[in-house]
C-alpha cells in the first residue's frame, strides 16, 4: 500500500499505515512501536530494560504486548502489506531466515565491539551474508538440573553423566508420582528432538540446505527417546505441560531430573521447600558426540518497513548491551547471552556458582540452526515424530517421510 | 360405561374464579347441553373434564373413576375446540387422523373414518388443504371432523356449529344427532345457540357465574325456568318480566303492574300463598303474548321482521314488552293494539330472590338419555 | 392527519422493502465484496514464502490440497485433517445440540428461579473462548488437572491420563470444551424458538391422547423448526472453522493429531506464510459449508405457517 | 398429613409449585426438571469453580498433590499482581463499546431485513438471502489478509484521519459483516413463526407497515430479538483472531487480547493466569447478572403464544 | 361519503377462485349484510374491500375512488375478523386503545371511546387481562370493541358475535343497530345468523360460490327469492320444495306434486304462463305450512320443540316437509293431521334453472339507508 508520500497528519498513538511523519535517515524519533512476546509483565527483565532506555534516551517505547502463539502471525501480516506499524521486536532467532529472505527486517549495523562479546555460536544465528539482523537478547537452551534431596534418598551423590546413565539410573529415581527425567521441549516435539540430534553430533541440514537427519535420528529415537517412554522415565503427559508445567512439576518433587528451560534455575530457588542445597545443576549429560545442547536465544530486530528504524535501531543495541544483559539476569533469570555478564560479582553473588557456570558452559558450546520456511520444515517434523514417539510410526519410516517432504517444499520454493 | 360426574367443582385462575362449585351428573350415553352466559366458565368445565386444566378443588369422576389427577391424554376424550386449534403444518387430513395415529389405529380403519367424516362435513375436497387456506366455518369443521373421527369415552364439544350459517348448521346438528344415536358417547355439548340447545340435548344445564342454576330436560327447563335467570336467559327473545304488589283480593289473586292490574290464574293460587302483599315478578314469554282483540291496550313501537316470525316491541304504561307474531301480521309502528298473555304458560317470581314461585321440583322429569320422545333424536 | 402526512406515510412504505434490506445489502456487499473477490482470486497464486514472489498457477492449489503432491491418491494431510474436523464437528455438534434442546426444553417450563438458571447456563459462553480454552488445558492438565484429580480422587483411575498428549483423548478434551462453549448458544436460539409455539395446540395433542414423545414430534418440533436450522447451521458454521479452541488448547497437537480444517487453514495461511494455498482451503471449506447448509435447508427448511 | 407430605409440601411451596392448582405429574416432572437442571449447572459451572479456586491459591498450592478442591490459604496475591500490571479497565471498556455498538447495529440491521425477507416476496429475495448466509460461510481466517488490508488503508473520505487500524471502529465494522448475516438469518426464522394476521390486524388498525412493524411485530418477535442481540454480543465479546490482527494497543484491544498474554511462549503461570482469566471473565458474567432479567424476559415474551 | 362498490371482483388462491366476479354497490351510510354457505367467499370479499387481499380482477370502490391498489391502511376501515386477531402481547384495553393511538386520537377521547366501549360491550372488568385469560366470548367482544372505538370510513365485521349467547346477542345487536344510527357509518356485515341478517341490515347480499346471488333489503329478499338456492338459504327450517309436472287444465294450473294435486292461485298465473308441460317446483315456508282442519292430509312424523317454537316433520306420501307451529300445539308423533299452504307465500320455481318464476325485479324497492320502515334501526 502507498504510504511512503502519505502527507497524513501525525497523530499520537499507534496508529496504522500512515501514522507519524516519515523519518528521514538522520532524524531520530522520540518514539518507536516494540512488539513483544506476550505481556510485559511475564518479562520483568525487558521491562526494566525498557524502563531503562526510555530514562537514557528520552525516546517512547510502545509496547505491544502480542500472545506469543500470534506473534508471527501479528508480524508476517503487517509486513506482507508493508505496513509500518512495527518498529522493533523481540522474538526466537529462528525466524530470521525466512524474515531476512523476505526482506522484512533491517540489518542492524551493529559495530563489531558491540558484536564480539556474544560467542561466536551466537553470532552465526544472526548474521547472513556478513550483516547483523538481530540483536541478542537472551539465551535459552537446556539447563540440566536435578533434585539433590532425592538423588540422595536414591542413593547417589552425583548426576547422571551420560545419557546411558539416564537410562541406567531411571528406575531407581522414578517412584509413584514422581519420574526420573523431564524435558521442557515437551510439547515442541521438533526442538527436543533437534536436541538429541545435536548431541549426537548431527544436524537437520547441511550447508546446502539439504536434509541430513535420518541416520542420526533414526538412532536418537532407537537410543534414547523410545527407552526414555518406553521405562516410563518420563511422566505422562509432560506434552500437554508445557515448558512451564515441566518446569512446574520438577518444583513440586515430581520430577528427580529435568532438562529445561533455563530461567528455570532461579524461579527454583525462589520456590517454597527448595534453597542451593537442594538444587543441583550439571552439565547435559554427554550424548554420543557431544554435551552440547539445544540453543534458542532471543533478540530484537528492527522492521524493514519501520519509519522510525534510526531509534528502533538504537534500541537494539541498547538491548543487547552487557549492561542489559546482567539486568535481565538479574531481575527475571534469563541467562545473560554476554559471557563476562557470568563473572560479574552481582550474578555470583544472587546464584549459585555451578548454575551460573553451567549456563555460562551452554551459552558457549549449546548449538542451533537456523533454516528457511522454519514453520513448515518443523510442521514436516512433527507430523512425523509425533507418531513415532507414541510408537504408531516406524521412526526410520517416520524420518525419510519428514525428510522427503522437506525436500520437496524446498524444491517448491526454489531452495533446492 | 363413561357417566360423568362432578361435584363441588372449582376453579380458580389467579383472582378469578372461573368455575366455582358446579356438581353435575351425566349419565352415560346422555347428551348434555351446557349453556350460559359469555364468560361463565363452560370453556373452563370442559376443560376439567378433558384434564386440560387441574381442578381446584372438588372431584371429576368419568365412568366410576375419580380422574382428577389424570392428564388429558389418559383420559380418552375427544374435544372440538372453540378456537379450532388446528395444527397450522399438517394438512386437513393430517390433522384429523392424528388423534387415531395416536392410538395406534389401524391405517384402513383411519382412512375409513377419516373419509366418512369429510363426507358427513362436507369436506371432501379440501382435505389436501391447510388450515390456513381454509374458511372459519371449512376451520370449525375440521375441528368437529377431528374430534367425529374419533370413538372416545366422552365428546366433549365447544361451540362447534358456530361459525356455520343456519343450513349447514342443521345439517350438522342432525348428523350429530344421528352420530349420537349411533354411538351413544356421552357428550357434551357447549353452545349458545337456543335451537341446538333445545334440540340436540337429553338434558341441559344452564350455568351462570361459574354455577349451575337449573339441569333438566330442554323443554322442561324452558317451560319451567327454577328463577329469573333461567327464565330471562333461554329464549330469544326474551321472557317479559313485569314486576308488581300481590294482592289478594277476595280469593283473588292480583298483581298491580302499573298500568294494568294483572289477575292470577287459578291454577297458581297455591304456589303463590302466602305472598300477598310481597313484590312479585310477573313472567310471559313473548310467544305467549298474543293479538287478542280485547286484551290489555298497547302501543307498537317497533315491528321487526325476523323472517320466519315477526317482533312486536310493545309500550305497556311505562314498560316495554316484547311479542312474537306471525310475520303476515298486519301491524305497524304505532298502532294501537291490544294483547292477552296465554295463561297457562306465565311464571311468577319472588322480586327479591328471584325464585320461580310456581316451580316445584317434583315435576321435573328424570333425564333418559335413551329416550327421544322429550327431545332430541329427531332430524331437524 | 395531515394530506401531506399521508403522502409520507404511503412514500415510505413504498420504500419499506428497499429501506429495510437495503442498509443491510449495502453493508454487507460494500464490505464483503473485496475479501471475498480477494479470497478467490489469491487461490489462483503461489506465493513463495520466502521470497514473496507470486506465481499464477490456475487450479494447482486445489489439485495440492486435495490429491498431494504425488504418490498417493488423495492428500494424505487432507485426508486425515477432514476426518478430524469431521470428528470434531460432528460430536461436537450433535452433543451439544441434543444437550441444549434438553435443557431449553426445562427452561423452558415454568420454573421459580429459572431466570437465575438460565443466566447460570449461559455463562460459559460468555467467557472469552481463550479463557475457556485455558480453563479447559488446565482441567485436563496431566498432573494437576481437575479432572485427573476427580478422577483419581474417586477412584475412577489408577493412573494419571495424559489427555492432551494423546490424539483420541486430545480430540475428546477439544469436543468437551467446545460442548462447554457453545451448547448455551444452542439453549438461547431453542429458547427463544420454543416462544413460538402455540400453547393450545399442546391442548389439542393431549386431547388428541398424544404422549409426551408425539407431542414433541408433533407440536414442539414443527414450530421450532427454523430456530433448529439456524441454531444447527450456525454452529456448524462456528465449528468448521473454529481456530480459538484448538489453538489454545493444543494447536493441533500432539503432532498434528488434532489439526482440524481450520488450524491448517490458519498454519498454511498464517504460519507457513502461503495464502494461495490457504485460500484454496477456504474455498473447499465454504463449498463443504454450503453444502451441509444446504442439506439443513432440506431438512429443517420448512416453517410452520408457510403454505 | 404425615410429616412425609408436608416436608414435600414445604418443598414444593418453596420452588413456587402450586399444588393445588397443578397436576401431580407436572409437580413431579418440575422437581425432576430442578434435578436436572442443578446437575448440568454444577457440572457446568465445575471448571470454572475450579479456575476460581485456583485463582486464590499460593502457586505452591496450585501445583501439589493431590489436587485440592477447596482452596486453604486462599491469596488475593495474584489478583494484586495482576491488577499492578494491567489497564483492565481499557479491555473491559474497549470490549463493551466494540459488543455493544456491534450489538445495536446488527440487531437494527438484521431485525429489519430479517422481516422483509419473512414476508415480501420481492424479485430475488431467496437468492440475496442465500448469499448473505453465503458471505458468512468464508472461514474468517481466509479473511484476515483482506481485513487487514482495509483496515489499514487510508480513509476514502477525507476528514478522518489515519487509517482503522487499531481503534475500535475497525473492529465494529469487522463484526458487524461477520454478525449481520446470522442477524438477519435468525430474524427471519424467528419473523416466519410469527403469524401474519398480526400484521394483517395492525393494518386494519391503521398502521402503515412501518408502524405495525414497530408498534406490534417488534414487541412480538422479542425473543427473536433478544437471541439475536445475545449473539452479536457474545460474539464480539470473544472474537480474538481479528482483535489480534487488526489492533494493536490498548486503546483498541479487548478482553480476550488481554487473558492470552497470561500465555507466555514457554510456560503458564496458572496461578495468575487463572485470576487474570477470572478478571477477564467478571465483566461478563456480571454484565449477564445485571441484563438476566431483560435476557430472560427478552427470550420468554413470545407473544405468539395464544 | 363512503359508499363502496365492488365490480366484478375476483380473487384467486393458486387454484380456488374465492370471489368469482362479485359487483356490489353499498350505498354510503348503509349496513349490508353478507350471507352465504361456509366457504363461499365472504371473508375472502371482506378482506379485500378492507385491502388485506389484492383483487386479482375487478375493481373496489371506496366513496367514489378506485382503491385497488391502496394498503389497508390507507383505507381507513376497521375490521372485526372472524377469528379475532387481538394483539397476545397487549391487555384487552391497549388492544382497543390502539387503533386509536394509530390516528393520534387525543388521550382524553381515546379514554372514554374505549370506557364506553368497554361498558357497551360488558367487559369492564377484563381491561386489564390478557386475550389468553379471556372466554371466547369475551375475545370475540374486545375484537368487535377495538373496531367500534373507530370512527372509520367503513366498518367490516366477519361475525362479530358469533360465540356470543342469545341474550348478549341480542343486546350486541341492539347495540350495532344503535351504533350505526348514530355513526351512519358505511357497514359491510358477514353472519350466518339468520335474525340477524334481518333485523341489522338495509340491504342483503346472499353469496354462493364465490358469487352474489341476490341482493336487496332482507325482508324483500326472504319473501320474494330469486332463485332456489337464496330460497333454501334463508330461513330455518329452510323452504319446503315440492317437484311435479305443472299443467293447465280449464285456465287453471295444476301442479302434480305427487300425493295430491296442487292448485296454484290465482295471482300467480301470469308468472306461470308458458310453463305448462314443465317441471316446477313449489316452495313454501314451514312456517307457512299450517295446521287446518280441511287441508292436505299429513302424517307427523317428528315434534321437535325449539322453544318459542314447535318444528313438525310431517310426511307428505314420499315427501317430508317441514312446519314451523306454536309450541302450544297439541300433536305428537304419528298423528294424522291436515295442512294448508298460505296461497300468498308460495313460490314457484324453474326446476331446471331454479329460478324463480313469479319473481320480478320491479317490485325490488331501493335501498334507502335512511329508511328505518323496511327493516332495522328497530331495537331489537
Ligand atoms: N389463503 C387461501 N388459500 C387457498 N384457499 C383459500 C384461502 N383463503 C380462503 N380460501 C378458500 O376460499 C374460499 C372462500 O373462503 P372465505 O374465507 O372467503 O369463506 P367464507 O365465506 O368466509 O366462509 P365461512 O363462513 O366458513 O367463514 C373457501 O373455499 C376457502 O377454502
Ligand atoms: N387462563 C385464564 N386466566 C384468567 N382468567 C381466565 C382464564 N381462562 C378463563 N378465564 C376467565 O374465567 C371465566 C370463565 O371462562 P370460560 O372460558 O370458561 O367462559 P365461557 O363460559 O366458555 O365463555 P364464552 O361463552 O365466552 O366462551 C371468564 O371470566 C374468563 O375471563
Ligand atoms: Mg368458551
Ligand atoms: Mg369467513
Amino acid at each position: 500500500s502507498g504510504n511512503n508520500d502519505s502527507n497524513a497528519t501525525t497523530t499520537d498513538g499507534s496508529g496504522g499505515t500512515t501514522v507519524g511523519t516519515t523519518m528521514s535517515g538522520g532524524e531520530m524519533a522520540d518514539k518507536i512501536v516494540f512488539y513483544n512476546s506476550g505481556g510485559l509483565s511475564s518479562d520483568p527483565g525487558t521491562k526494566k530494560n525498557i524502563q531503562r532506555f526510555q530514562d537514557e534516551t528520552g525516546i517512547k517505547v510502545e509496547v505491544n504486548e502480542v500472545p506469543w502463539s500470534n506473534l508471527k502471525t501479528s508480524l508476517t501480516t503487517n509486513w506482507r502489506n508493508q505496513s509500518s506499524q512495527i518498529d522493533a521486536f523481540n522474538g526466537p532467532t529462528w525466524w530470521l531466515a525466512d524474515f531476512v529472505n523476505a526482506g522484512w527486517i533491517e540489518p542492524l549495523g551493529l559495530p563489531d565491539a558491540h558484536m564480539n562479546k556474544f560467542p561466536e555460536s551466537l553470532r552465526s544465528l544472526v548474521t547472513f551474508d556478513g550483516k547483523t539482523y538481530m540483536a541478542p537478547q537472551l539465551g535459552k537452551w537446556g539447563t540440566y538440573l536435578y533434585d539433590k534431596k532425592v538423588l540422595s534418598q536414591a542413593g547417589y551423590d552425583a548426576p547422571p553423566d551420560t545419557w546411558d546413565d539416564v537410562l541406567k539410573m531411571g528406575s531407581d529415581l522414578g517412584s509413584g508420582n514422581r519420574s526420573a527425567f523431564g524435558f521442557t521441549w515437551a510439547n515442541k516435539d521438533v526442538f527436543m528432538f533437534k536436541q538429541f540430534l545435536y548431541q549426537a553430533g548431527s544436524q537437520l541440514f547441511d550447508d546446502s540446505n539439504k536434509p541430513t537427519f535420518v541416520e542420526t535420528g533414526k538412532k536418537v529415537f532407537n537410543d534414547f527417546l523410545l527407552p526414555l517412554r518406553e521405562q516410563g522415565l518420563i511422566p505422562d503427559g509432560t506434552s500437554s505441560m508445557g515448558e512451564g508445567g515441566v518446569g512446574d512439576t520438577f518444583i513440586a518433587g515430581n520430577l528427580a531430573t529435568v532438562e529445561s528451560w533455563t530461567p528455570l534455575g532461579s524461579r527454583v530457588l525462589g520456590s517454597e521447600g527448595w534453597d542451593e542445597s537442594r538444587l543441583g545443576s550439571a552439565k547435559p549429560p554427554k550424548g554420543p558426540s557431544s554435551r552440547a545442547t539445544f540453543q534458542d536465544a532471543n533478540g530484537v530486530a528492527v522492521s524493514a518497513f519501520s519509519k522510525r528504524k534510526k531509534a528502533a535501531k538504537k534500541f537494539a543495541k541498547f538491548m543487547s548491551t552487557t549492561e542489559s544483559s546482567k539486568t535481565d539476569m538479574l531481575v527475571e533469570g534469563n541467562p545473560s547471552v554476554v559471557p563476562e555478564v557470568y563473572e560479574s560479582s552481582e550474578v555470583k553473588e544472587k546464584y549459585p556458582a555451578d548454575l551460573v557456570e553451567d549456563m555460562k558452559f551452554n551459552l558457549e558450546n549449546a548449538k542451533s540452526e537456523t533454516y528457511l520456511a522454519q514453520p513448515q520444515v518443523d510442521n514436516f517434523l512433527s507430523n512425523q515424530i509425533t507418531p513415532a514417539l507414541l510408537g504408531d510410526k516406524d521412526p526410520e519410516k517416520a524420518l525419510k517421510t519428514a525428510r522427503d517432504n522437506i525436500v520437496g517444499l524446498y524444491q517448491d520454493i526454489g531452495v533446492l | 360405561m363413561a357417566e360423568v360426574t362432578l361435584e363441588e367443582l372449582v376453579k380458580e385462575f389467579d383472582d378469578v374464579v372461573a368455575v366455582d362449585g358446579v356438581s353435575l351428573d351425566i349419565p352415560d350415553e346422555s347428551f348434555t347441553v351446557l349453556v350460559g352466559p359469555s364468560g361463565c366458565g363452560k370453556t373452563t368445565t370442559l376443560r376439567l373434564v378433558a384434564g386440560l386444566e387441574r381442578a381446584t378443588d372438588g372431584t371429576i369422576e368419568i365412568g366410576g373413576e375419580v380422574v382428577n389427577d389424570k392428564r388429558a391424554y389418559e383420559r380418552d376424550i375427544a374435544m372440538v375446540f372453540q378456537n379450532y386449534a388446528l395444527y397450522p403444518h399438517k394438512s386437513v387430513e393430517e390433522n384429523m387422523r392424528f388423534g387415531l395415529e395416536q392410538q395406534g389405529t389401524d391405517e384402513e380403519i383411519i382412512e375409513e373414518r377419516v373419509a366418512d367424516a369429510a363426507q358427513l362435513l362436507q369436506i371432501e375436497e379440501l382435505l389436501d388443504r391447510r388450515p390456513s387456506e381454509l374458511s372459519g366455518g371449512q376451520q370449525q369443521r375440521v375441528a368437529l371432523g377431528r374430534a367425529i373421527v374419533r370413538d372416545p369415552d366422552v365428546f366433549l364439544m365447544d361451540e362447534p356449529l358456530s361459525n356455520l350459517d343456519a343450513k349447514l348448521r342443521v345439517q350438522m346438528r342432525a348428523e350429530l344427532n344421528k352420530l349420537h344415536d349411533e354411538l351413544d358417547t356421552t357428550t357434551v355439548y357447549v353452545t349458545h345457540d337456543q335451537v341446538e340447545a333445545m334440540t340436540l340435548g337429553d338434558q341441559i344445564a344452564v350455568m351462570d357465574a361459574g354455577e349451575i342454576q337449573q339441569v333438566g330436560p330442554p323443554t322442561f327447563v324452558y317451560e319451567n325456568p327454577r328463577n329469573m335467570f333461567v327464565a330471562d336467559f333461554l329464549g330469544s327473545p326474551s321472557m317479559n318480566f313485569l314486576e308488581g304488589d300481590l294482592r289478594r283480593d277476595d280469593g283473588e289473586f292480583l298483581l298491580d303492574i302499573g298500568p294494568v292490574e294483572h289477575e292470577v290464574p287459578a291454577g297458581y293460587h297455591d304456589a303463590l300463598e302466602g305472598y300477598d302483599g310481597e313484590r312479585v315478578v310477573l313472567g310471559v314469554r313473548p310467544e305467549d303474548v298474543t293479538l287478542r282483540p280485547d286484551g290489555i291496550p298497547v302501543t307498537v313501537n317497533v315491528v321487526e321482521p325476523q323472517g320466519e316470525k315477526t317482533v312486536l316491541e310493545l309500550a305497556l304504561g311505562d314498560e316495554t314488552i316484547k311479542a312474537s307474531v306471525d310475520p303476515g301480521v298486519a301491524v305497524e309502528s304505532d298502532d294501537r293494539v291490544s294483547v292477552e298473555f296465554d295463561r297457562e304458560s306465565v311464571h311468577y317470581f319472588d322480586a327479591a330472590t328471584g325464585e320461580c314461585l310456581n316451580f316445584t321440583s317434583e315435576d321435573e322429569p328424570a333425564v333418559d338419555s335413551d329416550s327421544t320422545a322429550i327431545a332430541g333424536g329427531s332430524e331437524a | 392527519m395531515t394530506e401531506s402526512q399521508h403522502s409520507l406515510r404511503r412514500r415510505l412504505d413504498k420504500l419499506f422493502v428497499p429501506l429495510t434490506v437495503g442498509p443491510t445489502l449495502l453493508w454487507i456487499a460494500g464490505i464483503i465484496v473485496y475479501p471475498t473477490a480477494k479470497l478467490l482470486w489469491s487461490s489462483l497464486f503461489f506465493t513463495n514464502p520466502i521470497t514473496g514472489a507470486k506465481e499464477f498457477v490456475g487450479l494447482r492449489n486445489f489439485r495440492r490440497l486435495l490429491l498431494g503432491d504425488g504418490g498417493s491418491l488423495l492428500n494424505p494431510n487432507f485426508v486425515s485433517f477432514t476426518w478430524h474436523t469431521i470428528v470434531y464437528v460432528g460430536f461436537s455438534v450433535s452433543i451439544s445440540f441434543l444437550l441444549g434442546l434438553g435443557v431449553a426444553l426445562l427452561l423452558n417450563k415454568d420454573l421459580k428461579g429459572r431466570g437465575w438458571l438460565r443466566t447460570a447456563v449461559i455463562v460459559p459462553w460468555i467467557l472469552p473462548y481463550v479463557m475457556s480454552g485455558l480453563m479447559w488445558r488446565w482441567m485436563f492438565q496431566a498432573q494437576y488437572g481437575a479432572i485427573n484429580g476427580v478422577l483419581m480422587q474417586t477412584g475412577l483411575i489408577g493412573n494419571k491420563i495424559a489427555f492432551l498428549s494423546d490424539g483420541t483423548l486430545a480430540m475428546m478434551a477439544l469436543i468437551i470444551a467446545d460442548v462447554w462453549v457453545f451448547t448455551p448458544f444452542i439453549i438461547i436460539i431453542l429458547l427463544a424458538g420454543l416462544q413460538n409455539v402455540p400453547e393450545q395446540l399442546y391442548d389439542a395433542a393431549e386431547v388428541d391422547g398424544a404422549s409426551r414423545w408425539s407431542r414433541f414430534w408433533n407440536v414442539t418440533y414443527p414450530f421450532l423448526k427454523p430456530s433448529i436450522l439456524v441454531a444447527l447451521t450456525i454452529r456448524i458454521i462456528f465449528d468448521i472453522r473454529a481456530l480459538d479452541l484448538v489453538w489454545v488448547m493444543t494447536q493441533g497437537g500432539p503432532g498434528t493429531e488434532t489439526e482440524v480444517w481450520a488450524s491448517w487453514l490458519y498454519r498454511t495461511a498464517q504460519v507457513f506464510n502461503k495464502p494461495g494455498e490457504g485460500a484454496a482451503l477456504g474455498v473447499v471449506m465454504l463449498a463443504v459449508t454450503f453444502g451441509i447448509v444446504a442439506v439443513l435447508y432440506k431438512i429443517f427448511g420448512e416453517t410452520p405457517y408457510e403454505s | 398429613m404425615s410429616t412425609e407430605t408436608s416436608r414435600f409440601g414445604r418443598l414444593t411451596d418453596s420452588l413456587g409449585l402450586d399444588t393445588d392448582n397443578e397436576w401431580p405429574s407436572v409437580v413431579r416432572e418440575r422437581l425432576v426438571s430442578y434435578g436436572l437442571l442443578g446437575l448440568y449447572v454444577f457440572v457446568v459451572w465445575f471448571p470454572i469453580y475450579y479456575i476460581l479456586i485456583t485463582s486464590f491459591k499460593p502457586t505452591s498450592d496450585v501445583l501439589s498433590l493431590p489436587i485440592t478442591f477447596f482452596p486453604h490459604d486462599a491469596t488475593i496475591q495474584n489478583y494484586v499482581d495482576i491488577f499492578n500490571n494491567r489497564p483492565f479497565e481499557m479491555y473491559t471498556l474497549n470490549s463493551l463499546i466494540v459488543a455493544s455498538t456491534t450489538t445495536v447495529i446488527v440487531v437494527t440491521l438484521g431485525t429489519l431485513s430479517g422481516y422483509t425477507f419473512s414476508r415480501y416476496d420481492f424479485m430475488g429475495n431467496k437468492a440475496l438471502l442465500l448469499s448473505i448466509i453465503a458471505a458468512r460461510m468464508i472461514p474468517p481466517i481466509a479473511l484476515i489478509v483482506p481485513f487487514f488490508q482495509i483496515m489499514s488503508q487510508p480513509p476514502l473520505i477525507g476528514g478522518i484521519t489515519g487509517s482503522l487500524y487499531d481503534t475500535r471502529i475497525a473492529l465494529i465494522l469487522t463484526y458487524t459483516f461477520f454478525n449481520l448475516p446470522f442477524a438477519v438469518w435468525i430474524m427471519k426464522n424467528y419473523f416466519d413463526g410469527v403469524p401474519e394476521s398480526l400484521d394483517e390486524q395492525a393494518k386494519v388498525d391503521g398502521c402503515s407497515t412501518w408502524e405495525g412493524f414497530v408498534k406490534i411485530i417488534l414487541p412480538v418477535a422479542k425473543p427473536g430479538i433478544a437471541a439475536t442481540a445475545i449473539l452479536a454480543f457474545i460474539f464480539s465479546w470473544n472474537e480474538f483472531v481479528f482483535a489480534l490482527v487488526l489492533t494493536s494497543s490498548e486503546q483498541a484491544q479487548t478482553l480476550p487480547i488481554a487473558v492470552s498474554l497470561f500465555v507466555a511462549d514457554d510456560f503458564v503461570d496458572w496461578a495468575h493466569l487463572a485470576a487474570g482469566g477470572m478478571i477477564a471473565a467478571l465483566p461478563g458474567i456480571l454484565f449477564g447478572l445485571f441484563f438476566q432479567r431483560y435476557i430472560v424476559s427478552g427470550l420468554t415474551q413470545g407473544a405468539v403464544k395464544e
